[in-house]
């Protein structure tokens, strides 16, 4: 579902900044779908048209470079988002707050951390110079929190309008929270995430259950439409074993 | 030159090593488990991610710092010995300088150019500005402080004895990490003529004079993948993922598959290394460095 | 696409254009003589040095701008029509952003980058920092700012009809010229399939996102060498000095090989194409991109 | 004379920042005779350590490129430059002052010149980066002048001691002016150049009279050692038909 959803907020011609995990098969359900023309920038240092023919474990692994229309430096990769050329981001998180600001790094305090997450990677680099991104997460209310602790990947900020430029962030910020239970978006000029839709299966009483903020609903939030017989096949195409998609509903 | 060699004399205890920096690909791990068996101490480890390798070297006590963006195992998630090395001081404490991937890449140009730091527009609004010294806002920009390796272990797909290295597939930040390191070494699937390497220059990501030992390591980034030589070994990051939860279960992986393994050629054969060889050629067209 | 159209769609008058980045090698010459007989003006050249290309735009009063490190014929010494330019305003006055090789090359990083400028140890204490306000000193560095071509014009041993170009021998700095710039054109001697560029991404030098046209243009680049296709013709060069010299000579000049040349392949006929073609090919060892 | 006479600077297991012209010469006679192990860096993007078998017009031509060890971007070359790998490297000038300051930009007002020379090319960066470096000059009174009006490749600065340290320059600065008549030196700390040796054929009042400043005479200048045979063979055999010597004795 998440995957199928994900795949939906990539618009044809996009340059997608591709993550590991689930982006990945977002891309390839996309490519083969609705967005022919759009191309895949992975900061491992390789852009894409085709999805990898296949399996990936990462971003690079040999089935990702083969046919790659570019091999390259992170830097490189880093440089065209720099300039804005990258239409839109994937980021994975551990916690995501009402603003859309993402920890990966930890949880308490730095210099003493109950639990230390593995870092950044290219997440702060994507939040803040691509033009918009989405986040994909477990819906859990320990991960969907009022405030995060430390901001790895600055979202909207405090939520005040116009809080990015006047950081001087470069990208627009996030313009989804795909979860497992529901798709969570945010205004145009930033602020607080709402309730977009609820995936088949779910309530929004229970989306507001597992949301660690008092979240709200938007006019006319219905269901999230469910994926298509062809998302679905490229989904398992991409992804036979079930390896990213395991214990997932697609 | 024998892994064991390069490693006694190149890498001493305290030094700060660049190691993956290809991101997941080309990690090499076997340098990294000779560094184990050396019983390195104090060392300063710099990457972009690090997939397995830095959490089994923070694991097995060798690690005072870290500088990197991410560190864990990319297909199954967090590092365990990262998490209790942070959190509970286990097997020592840990220095966390932490960046993005970008940021890590400008650190080391920063250090290759030879300027004490590179403005960027990325990390603005991120805490990691707050929380690493090395990075200081100012004038709407991030100003990001050189870091300086004094070694780089690349390994790369093949080089000769002279310390030319081609290396193919993404790159990562290999060639910032090599040009900004005092010395290099490098760990190759195939040791060949000069003939090879010269023949093809573009490819040759380091000048020589930087490098100071070439080991023919054939199998040396295993479970990483190598394009051309070695497919990705999931299963075996799986498995370190689910032995490493528990201290007990890390150190007895690390006996398993390093202690307990002298060298490369040892372990190889512990692993069913044919099912991971690549098989298929699928060389590049050649290009033409004609003169008359 | 046909060099006209390529020059006539996306260099318009007052534009930023880089051209010759791999110093005096794959020049675009063809694309700079296209552009005199599109009568272009008050352009604004970008390069490191410019082995006589530039002179001549310079002389057919094409160039409101130079930013560069240095203008001449590299083999027989000054610019003639430069000279004039700088010195007499003839045929116009030209503004100049003098550049060292390093700086102009940190430049362009920059913009590759986006940050208003890159800080380096190089110009400290040269009157250059003092001449070219693009450059100012401040706590013991030069600060570079960014140059932004409109257009980066490269001259490439092949091409796919996507924009994908494979380029080797020594780089200069073509490779941030084609990232700084807003987009590429491309011209090469060879147009091939895609399975041939892309057998091979780690040649591929500017992601085609930026490629807005390939032009076939085999012998593009004479008298500049092409590594694999052409030597470099000195005697042209030195004719080219000897005319330039005063205005009537470089006017005659001017008429005989750009004016009254319509295209390149009239070009390719007044020379002794086949005395300058690297006959003995020397190809690369392939690298292998195998997966399976 | 001069190709022979700036080999000799270049000491074995150098890596030498090679300009065009003669030093691409001069590289090539030291490989081939007391400097087998030095290696040339070429900041087109080049390292070599075999001097090229065929004449070279550029740096960037042909049989410069076949064979490399390295084939690169120019910043790389640079890069090796900024941190103080570069031990050698040679300049031409239009102009050199007697703190050895060079001037290949503009004679006269900058903003309306007499005259607009080609410019620094790499000239400013291997000045200020280089270990040490050595310029190649027609002895002319033109030429060598009390100071340059403009400086593109800083030498000595204004001739106090220390002056390069006091400014921040990276490298040691010019150790040598060698010209058609005569080898010019500078004390250790930097400072005002003085007359060495002169080259057979010619004398000190000669070299004086065609210096535009009072030049100091070292003790025990005597006369510069002639061209060996190995020399002059290397020379005839990169350059066979005189192009880059055409005029010159050697």
């Amino acid at each position: 579902m998440m995957v199928a959803v994900a795949s939906r907020e990539i618009r044809d011609g996009d340059l997608v900044f591709v993550g590991m995990r689930l982006p990945i098969l977002a891309y390839a359900v996309a490519r083969n779908s609705h967005a022919p023309t759009a191309r895949g920038l992975f900061e491992v240092g390789l852009m894409r048209d085709q999805p990898a023919s296949g399996f990936l474990g990462t971003m690079g692994d040999p089935p990702n470079v083969a046919g790659a229309l570019w091999a390259t430096r992170m830097s490189n990769a880093m440089a065209l988002m720099a300039r804005g050329d990258v239409d839109l981001g994937f980021i994975g998180g551990a916690e995501v707050d009402r603003f859309g600001n993402l920890n990966t790094s930890y949880v308490g305090d730095p210099a003493r951390p109950q639990v230390k997450l593995p870092g950044s990677g290219g997440g702060a680099d994507i939040a803040i110079l691509s033009r918009r991104w989405v986040t994909l997460m477990s819906h859990e209310r320990r991960r969907l929190v009022e405030r995060v602790s430390y901001v790895t990947s600055p979202g909207h900020g405090d939520g005040t309008p116009g809080w990015r430029r006047g950081r001087g962030l470069l990208g627009g910020g996030p313009v989804a929270i795909i979860t497992t239970l529901a798709v969570l978006r945010f205004p145009e000029d930033g602020g607080e995430a709402f309730l977009a839709s609820v995936h088949p299966g779910h309530s929004v009483e229970e989306v507001r259950e597992h949301t660690g903020w008092e979240l709200r609903v938007a006019e006319g939030a219905g269901e999230t439409p469910t994926p298509t017989e062809a998302e679905l096949a490229a989904i398992r195409r991409f992804d036979p074993e079930g390896f990213w998609t395991r214990g997932q509903s697609a | 030159m024998t892994m064991a060699e390069a490693v006694a004399r190149f890498v001493p205890d305290g030094a700060t090593v660049a190691m993956g920096a290809g991101l997941e690909a080309l990690i090499p791990f076997a340098a990294g488990h000779e560094l184990i068996r050396q019983r390195r101490r104090d060392l300063e480890l710099v990457g972009p991610i690090s997939d397995a390798l830095f959490d089994q070297l923070i694991g097995a006590g060798c690690v005072r710092r870290v500088t990197a963006a991410w560190l864990g195992n990319v297909s199954e998630g967090l590092g365990h010995c990262y998490r209790r090395a942070c959190e509970h001081g286990v097997p020592r404490s840990l220095e966390v300088h932490d960046h993005s991937n970008f940021s890590i890449s400008l650190a080391l140009w920063a250090a290759a150019w030879n300027v004490p730091s590179l403005p960027t527009r990325t990390l603005l609004g991120s805490d990691i500005v707050r929380t690493n010294l090395d990075l200081a806002e100012a004038d709407g920009l991030v100003h990001v402080s050189a870091v300086r390796p004094d070694v780089a272990i690349v390994h790369a797909q093949r080089a000769d004895e002279h310390g030319r290295a081609h290396l193919w597939g993404p790159l990562g930040i290999t060639e910032e990490a090599g040009l900004a390191a005092e010395r290099v070494i490098v760990t190759c699937e195939q040791l060949v003529d000069a003939g090879v390497t010269l023949s093809d220059p573009n490819r040759i990501l380091f000048p020589e004079t930087k490098v100071v030992a070439v080991v023919h390591e054939p199998g040396g980034a295993h479970p990483s993948p190598v394009q051309g030589f070695f497919k990705r070994d999931h299963a075996f990051y799986r498995d370190y993922a689910q032995r490493s939860r528990s201290v007990e279960g890390f150190e007895g992986w690390l006996r398993e598959w390093v202690l307990a393994t002298p060298d490369r050629t040892t372990y190889l054969e512990r692993i069913d290394a044919d099912a991971l060889r690549v098989k298929q050629p699928r060389p590049s067209a050649p290009a033409d460095f004609g003169v008359e």
